[in-house]
């Protein structure tokens, strides 16, 4: 195999371990410092970060390299890539190495564990991760009269606190109450909040998902939430931008939204009013059943030689450790995916000054191991999300919420089956 | 000229240059803000901060980057300069059977969304070992349809006359378009040269193909690892990086133009 | 010099193949860079995409499959192929007579004799030196609906909110405008170029004779700057069909694929979804379709070009 | 009608040296006024300064007794033949002809009759809808003039509009051109370096030499009494014949020691001048006749008359001109004789001298 | 030195009309061509059949005795001086000169010498360092010629290149042009519509009509032997009078009436014939003369010499030339004299008639 071609060492004598990544902005800037640590206290290792442009870019470049000799050791994915990782082949689980060393994943976040778990395997190791959370303006809430300390935790409290929270001038409406980014993330954390499946076969956890079943009832119930709310004129569509929807909520335009836990920190620095952060809101009389992860994980290559692999393994095993982990989680915002780091120093301290982080982990916590929050796992994800988007998008136009979702679910289907005939 | 028409003529120029620069200018505005402000959806800064350019600066290794670029803009820039004129001269001034189907050949690679042919030419790339090398990154650009195209017509504009005054005097074809087609053309080939510069310049998602070394990356690279994508972006900083990144490129522009001047056929022929 | 008249007539038609076929080795060594790396860099892979089209494709884009032209046959039926086809038609439509209507007007201004014309010049040129990248992420600040500069000029004359990019209805047309801009600047200078090549003593004749600025501008520019309008709308005809970096960042799309114009759409079908085949075939289809636009150009409007 | 007046006018392209100096003169209304000198001595540049396409670098012009200075092009209704003929490439030679007569408001129909007629007169009509580029290069001349001709605008400036025509078509323009103007009363500004049109066609005409104006009067006036030995030697085919000579009383002594006789003495402030004569003034000797005996070292016979080239010192060659074909011989000997009021004396530094010798036999040339 | 041959050559551009008919000559080596016609009648268009910038229809071009019609123009060993100049517009005057003169292997050194030479001769010295667009017209147009006369190829073609210089730099070029196409010997193929230049400087000369050529001689035969009216009436300025007239034995008949007896019967299978007479041989009669009367209608007084045009019919003007300036008016009644042997008479299809009356007065023109 050409991949043995690799020089598993540098002229240092250094075994070489090249990690792509999709870590841009300041994420790369800590991902870097911990690079450089573990550099530094393993001189027998030297891992090289390079980034790949965003998940997409990384994964398409990593599909036409893998299995040749430019195949990177460590690559970053994305949790929806998930499934197609682990079906393209060109990949080594990581469980081989957690049994040869019995490593203890019981240390590990449970729900993280849970994720990345498939067919009783760990195939890769989970990362960067990170949960939806409801954030709200509370000087907002105040003004509204609303208590700021009592966010909405239903529907029916959400659509309550967002028609006071709407402001109107004139006929022009200046403040909103509530905006969820047209992201497929988003609908799929509130179909798994209220237990809700994405995809038939446990969430394709129990083999092959052949057909899409979110145009359940649940899934219904959160597509009327966003037409009711959107006709009422409490709900304002920031498009798919993440960047747009920061900046409606910093210039005052929602006083909620969704956002991802990792995004929080950011908010609170810049935002010129106090910050809430509270757990996704669920229909009235549902069950609160808890979140999916979201963010990353870290990927073995198959073919590189067993050196590589060793001193990959030991990189990832040093991001997991409590100490890398609450530097990660202060400086980020991502989950610590062990809990051990929330005891930590500095994540206390942080806490102290953010205490809205602590609710993310709090919510993450309480979630419950079921197949709806275990998350599902498809190699059609990202086509599927778009055509979720496009779905989310047409409620705005004033599309019956069951058709729409209908849709979505039918084109997915599609989606399946020519993915499934490969 | 009357005063009327000057002065309109000048009130529209202002009113166009206004509205052309705007979103420049914006972006410089907004390079000088902090995060908060920019978000806050400000248009001037209320005070004017460095902080962003340092942590451009300081986040990717750009001036390595911008370095990078220039060497690959200008291999770039010479070689499609190069292919393309003696590619345009064949097409005016040689008449050859099937010229015109060549022609059109060339156009219609012009068609050809480089987003289709992006994977296969990567694999071209990695099988002649051009990856992580200027190589990879500069050589499949040389040929450009389009400059092709543009040089064709302006050479098409050259009077025939001046090249029958050379076929008469003897000359080679091939110093006819050295030292005559070439500076006469001058206004085109700064103009394409400034458009491959910059095209290149802007390239993102084939060098990051096609690299995966700091030491030959590009700075559209360095823009794109400065923006995040689940948490916010720091506008600040970005529209800073965006400032480094396209004022060589400006400068360059400016230059250029200066050299644009007044065509020199004129008194060409009789 | 005493070779018979017989013989030198005899000789006659193989000079004259003989030089031409000098004359075609000679216009092929011209070529012959352009054709190698054509042929490598863009003839190979396009064959190779028109190959993949009758394939269904595994994820890493090898055929696995022979299916004809069900690929196609999809997509012709498929609504978002065919509002992904309408989409960049309009989206055509709405770029190309725009730019280059505008920037033939900016040139006509800045082609005036006037002190400080060069520094105009400059700005209406600029937006050529600004990335497709960094302009859409300007641009996608001046849309946005809450922080955006254009709503709050807008808000001045006491109109509302304008959802640029969010409404189906007028996204493309956003998008539009934002490429109008970064177009102009390049347009501009060819456009320049071409004026700054007519033989002055044309206009000095038309000065005498006194026509009017616009008569003058029908009757002498247009025509004689036609090789350079046709130039640059056909190259911005077939630019504007393969529109992506814009959409990726403003749009990425939607809303309800308003903006999926083609090449966006086989992007995402070949990058995201890794549907290889049917984005390979949706590349065909452009291909062919953009081949048939420019031909017609080419017959009809060259027609009207006047070259020297 | 329109008068144009030059009043001190300087031009210069570079801002360093004038190519027009101190140039001050007054076309009249419905003048035909032509401007002729060596090639780059500033005709062109005078025309288009007129036509408003050069900025007067300093001085002043008048049209219409009104400064026009900076008076657009459009502004000062006049028409203008260019040198090198101006042609709309991409149109055809109908539409070259008509183009901007719309302005005039004249109609459509009349402006297809001017054209016509404008056709007719140059023989263009069976090329009305070729490209210039179809065209030769006189084809392409007539196309220009016909332009110029079809506006009918008062003032008309023309810079070389028949040099690429043959003579007869030359001819046959000098005379409709003339009549066009005289027609229709139109001052024009005529530039040329064919001598024939200057004389015929001229009303006045100006002697331009480096910029500077040399002399300006009616054509037969400077034929006959050129200020200077520029214009003497400018004006005629081939130029007159010039020598510096020594004035011994009524004695001509040329250099390397031929000597002319003459029946008058000159005055006796006259020592060292220029003469100048006239190549047809010199004949073959009758006998009897009062002669000198030269070397013919070339001989050129143009059919209706032969040039003949002698030595009149070793270093200076003067030219005869005979009517008719003469079998003279290169290396020959022949007797000339040159009538003395022929004469003409220029100062050394080339200003003609006022004196000329009376002619005692009422001269043949004014006869009747 | 190089010979130029025409066989049977046909030249249509649009594959319809020919522009060129039938057109065979043989241009000897090192003689100086010169061909004429009217504007439009395929001069240029020779020329650049034999340069090679246009292909040939049909027929055949030979140059130094192998067939050249697919030869390109560099392979053919000439220079040419195109009508409308062709330089190279961002090359200074010295560069348009030498361009072109490495591929002849000539050091850089002779290259400068040649191009100061020509440079000089052509008074181009100041403007070595200049653009053309700074050049006046004719400073262009000596370029063009400079470029044509550095290579000393041993074929040289020239489009009317003198056609913008004035009258006493034309003479200068004309002489200078003669010499070095002798000294070097060059083969000549000359364009001009300047009858001088054309009677002064070619050994041969053809004249073109419409693409066909009429007559191809030496110029002093073309001029007293002209081949047909056309040609009678082309060569000559001005051109020869014509009139058709009846033949009664030994009277002319003119339409209107007016008669003139000759002293001699033409043959009497002459009934209808072209009269054709040059306007030097009409004069004014002496007392004792035949003569007839006619008004007189123009008189242009060119100094040198006077035209006076006179009406011979109703309809029919001709022109009289007559030496020195003649104080003739428009109107008068003048007695004219016409010497019997200047009479050409011409078929009326316009052929020559190959019948010229017997001068019994050995003729003054044969002068020693
Ligand atoms: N490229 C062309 N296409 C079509 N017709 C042409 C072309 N060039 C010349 N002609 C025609 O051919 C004829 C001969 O042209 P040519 O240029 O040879 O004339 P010429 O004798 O040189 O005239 P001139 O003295 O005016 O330059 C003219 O009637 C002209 O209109
Ligand atoms: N655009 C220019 N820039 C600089 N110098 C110029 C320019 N145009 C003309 N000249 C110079 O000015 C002088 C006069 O030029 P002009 O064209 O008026 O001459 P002309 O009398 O028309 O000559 P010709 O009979 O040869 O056409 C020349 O010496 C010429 O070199
Ligand atoms: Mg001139
Ligand atoms: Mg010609």
């Amino acid at each position: 195999d050409e991949a043995t071609a690799t020089p598993s060492e540098n002229k240092d004598g250094k075994t070489e371990v090249i990690f792509w990544h999709a870590m841009s902005g300041d994420l790369e800037t800590v991902l870097k410092e911990i690079v450089e640590e573990f550099n530094q206290s393993h001189p027998s290792i030297e891992v090289k970060p390079i980034f790949q442009g965003t998940y997409e870019e990384a994964l398409t470049k990593f599909n036409t390299v893998a299995g040749t000799k430019d195949t990177p050791t460590i690559m970053q994915t994305f949790e929806v890539g998930t499934k197609y990782m682990i079906d393209s082949g060109k990949i080594q689980p990581v469980q081989k190495f957690i049994d040869e060393e019995n490593y203890d994943i019981s240390q590990w976040e449970k729900n993280i564990v849970n994720y990345y778990t498939v067919d009783g395997k760990i195939y890769s190791m989970p990362f960067n991760s990170s949960t939806p959370v409801l954030i709200y303006n509370k000087d907002a809430f105040k003004e509204a009269g609303l208590d700021p300390e009592k966010p909405p935790m239903t529907y029916s409290e959400l659509k309550e606190a967002a028609r006071k929270l709407t402001k109107k001038q004139g006929g022009q409406t200046t403040q909103y109450g509530f905006s969820i980014l047209n992201y497929g993330w988003f609908f799929e954390e509130m179909l798994a909040v209220q237990g809700g499946l994405y995809v038939n076969n446990e969430n394709g956890r129990k083999g092959n998902a052949t057909k899409a079943i979110f145009n359940s009832e649940e899934g219904l119930r959160v597509f009327d939430l966003i037409r009711d709310m959107y006709k009422e004129g409490t709900f304002y569509n920031v498009g798919q931008n993440w960047d747009d929807m920061h900046a409606a909520f910093q210039s005052k335009k929602v006083a909620m939204y969704l956002d991802s836990s990792a995004g929080v920190k950011t908010i609170i620095d810049n935002a010129p009013f106090e910050v809430g952060v509270s757990y996704l809101p669920v229909p009235d009389g549902v069950e609160r059943q808890g979140v999916i992860i979201g963010g990353a994980s870290l990927w073995m290559a198959k073919n590189i030689s067993e050196k590589q692999q060793k001193a990959a393994w030991e990189f990832m095993k040093y991001l997991a450790t409590p100490e890398v982990q609450a530097k990660w989680h202060v400086k980020t915002g991502y989950f610590a995916i062990n809990p051990a780091a929330y005891d930590e120093e500095i994540v206390k301290a942080e806490w102290e000054k953010y205490p809205q982080l602590k609710v993310t982990v709090d919510q993450l916590k309480q979630t419950k191991p079921i197949p709806a929050t275990q998350g599902a796992l498809i190699s059609v994800f990202p086509e599927s999300r778009q055509k979720v988007v496009k779905a989310m998008e047409s409620l705005y136009q004033g599309v019956d919420p069951k058709e729409a979702l209908d849709r979505a679910a039918a084109e997915t289907n599609r989606a399946l089956e020519v993915a499934n005939k490969k | 000229m009357n005063v009327l028409r000057t002065f309109l003529l000048y009130a529209l120029l202002i009113i166009c240059s206004v509205v052309v620069l705007f979103p420049v200018v914006y972006a410089f505005l907004i390079s000088f803000m902090d995060g908060a402000e920019v978000l806050q959806g400000h248009i001037w800064p209320q005070k004017f901060t460095m902080a962003n350019y340092a942590a451009a600066f300081q986040k990717v290794p750009l001036l390595e980057f911008l370095l990078n670029s220039f060497i690959v803009s200008l291999i770039v820039m010479a070689g499609q300069l190069i292919v393309s004129s003696l590619a345009a001269f064949a097409f005016v001034f040689l008449n050859f059977k099937g010229r015109d189907v060549l022609f059109f050949l060339c156009i219609a690679t012009m068609l050809i969304p480089w987003e289709a042919a992006m994977i296969p030419n990567f694999l071209t790339v990695q099988k002649l070992g051009w990856l992580n090398s200027y190589l990879g990154l500069t050589v499949p650009f040389f040929a450009l349809a389009f400059g092709i195209f543009l040089l064709r017509q302006h050479f098409k504009t050259i009077p025939l006359e001046l090249y029958e005054a050379a076929q008469v005097s003897g000359v080679g074809r091939f110093r006819f378009f050295w030292n005559i087609v070439l500076p006469l053309s001058k206004t085109s080939l700064i103009t394409l040269g400034v458009y491959s510069f910059l095209t290149t310049w802007n390239m993102y998602l084939w060098p990051l193909l096609v690299t995966n070394n700091d030491h030959v990356r590009t700075v559209q690279i360095g823009l794109k690892q400065m923006q995040s994508q689940e948490i916010s972006t720091e506008w600040g900083v970005v529209m800073a990086a965006v400032i480094v990144v396209i004022l060589p490129t400006l400068l360059l522009l400016f230059v250029g133009q200066k050299h644009l001047q007044k065509g020199l056929m004129q008194g060409a022929i009789k | 010099m005493n070779t018979s008249l017989s013989m030198k007539s005899s000789s006659s038609v193989p000079i004259r193949r003989k030089r031409a076929i000098w004359t075609t080795l000679e216009g092929i060594a011209y070529l012959l860079p352009s054709l190698i790396l054509f042929s490598i860099f863009l003839f190979y892979p396009m064959l190779r995409t028109m190959y993949l089209s009758l394939y269904v494709t595994d994820h890493q884009g090898n055929p696995v499959q022979f299916v004809g032209i069900e690929n196609f046959v999809y997509l012709l039926k498929d609504a978002s192929f065919l509002q992904s086809a309408k989409a960049t038609l309009l989206f055509v439509c709405y770029t190309v007579p725009a730019s280059v209507f505008l920037a033939l007007c900016l040139a006509l201004m800045a082609n005036e004799k006037l002190k400080g014309i060069g520094l105009f010049r400059t700005f209406f040129s600029s937006t050529m030196g600004m990335s497709v990248a960094a302009s859409s992420v300007i641009w996608m600040f001046m849309y946005n609906p809450s922080i955006g500069v254009i709503n709050k000029v807008l808000s001045l004359f006491g109109i509302s909110d304008v959802q640029w990019l969010l409404d189906p209805k007028i996204a493309l047309i956003s998008v539009a405008i934002s490429t109008i801009w970064m177009n102009t600047g390049f347009t501009f200078l060819i456009l320049l170029g071409g004026l700054q090549n007519i033989d002055s003593s044309l206009y000095e004749s038309a000065r005498i004779a006194g026509v009017s600025y616009w008569y003058q501008l029908r009757k002498v520019t247009l025509p004689l700057l036609s090789p350079t309008i046709f130039f640059v709308t056909t190259v911005s005809l077939i630019h504007s069909f393969q529109t992506f970096g814009q959409i990726d960042i403003l749009t990425k799309g939607g809303p309800m694929d308003a903006t999926n114009v083609i090449v966006y759409s086989i992007y995402k079908d070949a990058f995201i979804n890794y549907n290889f085949g049917s984005a390979s075939a949706q590349a065909v289809i452009l291909f062919f379709a953009v081949l048939v636009v420019t031909f017609l150009q080419f017959k009809f409007g060259e027609r009207k070009v006047h070259y020297q | 009608m329109a008068q144009i007046e030059l009043v001190h006018v300087y031009k210069s392209y570079n801002g360093k040296e004038n190519v027009i100096h101190d140039l001050s003169v007054s076309i009249k209304p419905g003048e035909f006024f032509v401007l002729v000198g060596p090639s780059g001595c500033g005709k062109s540049t005078i025309l288009r300064m007129i036509a408003g396409l050069e900025t007067i670098t300093s001085g002043k012009l008048l049209i219409g007794g009104i400064e026009a200075n900076d008076l657009p092009p459009s502004k000062r209704n006049l028409s203008m033949v260019f040198q090198n003929y101006a042609l709309y490439p991409h149109l055809t030679v109908e539409q070259n002809i008509t183009f901007g007569l719309h302005t005039k408001k004249i109609s459509k129909q009349e402006q297809k009759q001017r054209c016509l007629e404008a056709a007719e007169m140059l023989g263009l009509t069976d090329y009305l809808k070729h490209k210039p580029r179809q065209l030769s290069g006189g084809q392409r001349q007539r196309v220009a003039l016909a332009r110029a001709i079809v506006t009918h605008a008062p003032i008309c400036l023309m810079d070389e509009p028949l040099s690429n025509l043959d003579a007869k078509l030359r001819a046959k323009m000098r005379s409709e051109i003339r009549q066009l103007q005289r027609r229709l009363g139109i001052t024009m500004v005529y530039v040329t370096h064919d001598q024939v049109e200057a004389m015929t066609m001229a009303d006045r005409m100006m002697i331009l030499h480096e910029g500077r104006p040399q002399q300006i009067g009616a054509p037969l006036d400077i034929y006959n009494h050129p200020s200077n030995t520029f214009v003497a030697s400018f004006i005629g085919t081939p130029p007159m014949n010039l020598a510096e000579a020594k004035v011994l009383e009524s004695l001509l002594l040329f250099e390397s020691g031929r000597a002319m006789r003459l029946h008058h003495r000159l005055p006796s402030s006259i020592q060292q001048v220029i003469v100048g004569v006239r190549p047809e003034h010199i004949r073959l000797a009758q006998p009897g006749d009062d002669h000198f005996v030269a070397k013919v070292v070339n001989v050129e016979v143009l059919g209706t008359e032969t040039l003949v080239t002698f030595e009149l010192t070793k270093s200076e060659h003067w030219i005869a001109r005979w009517n008719g074909q003469w079998n003279v011989h290169i290396g020959e000997r022949v007797p000339l004789t040159i009538d003395e009021t022929a004469f003409l004396f220029f100062h050394e530094n080339g200003q003609r001298l006022n004196y000329s010798i009376p002619s005692y036999a009422a001269g043949k040339e004014e006869h009747k």
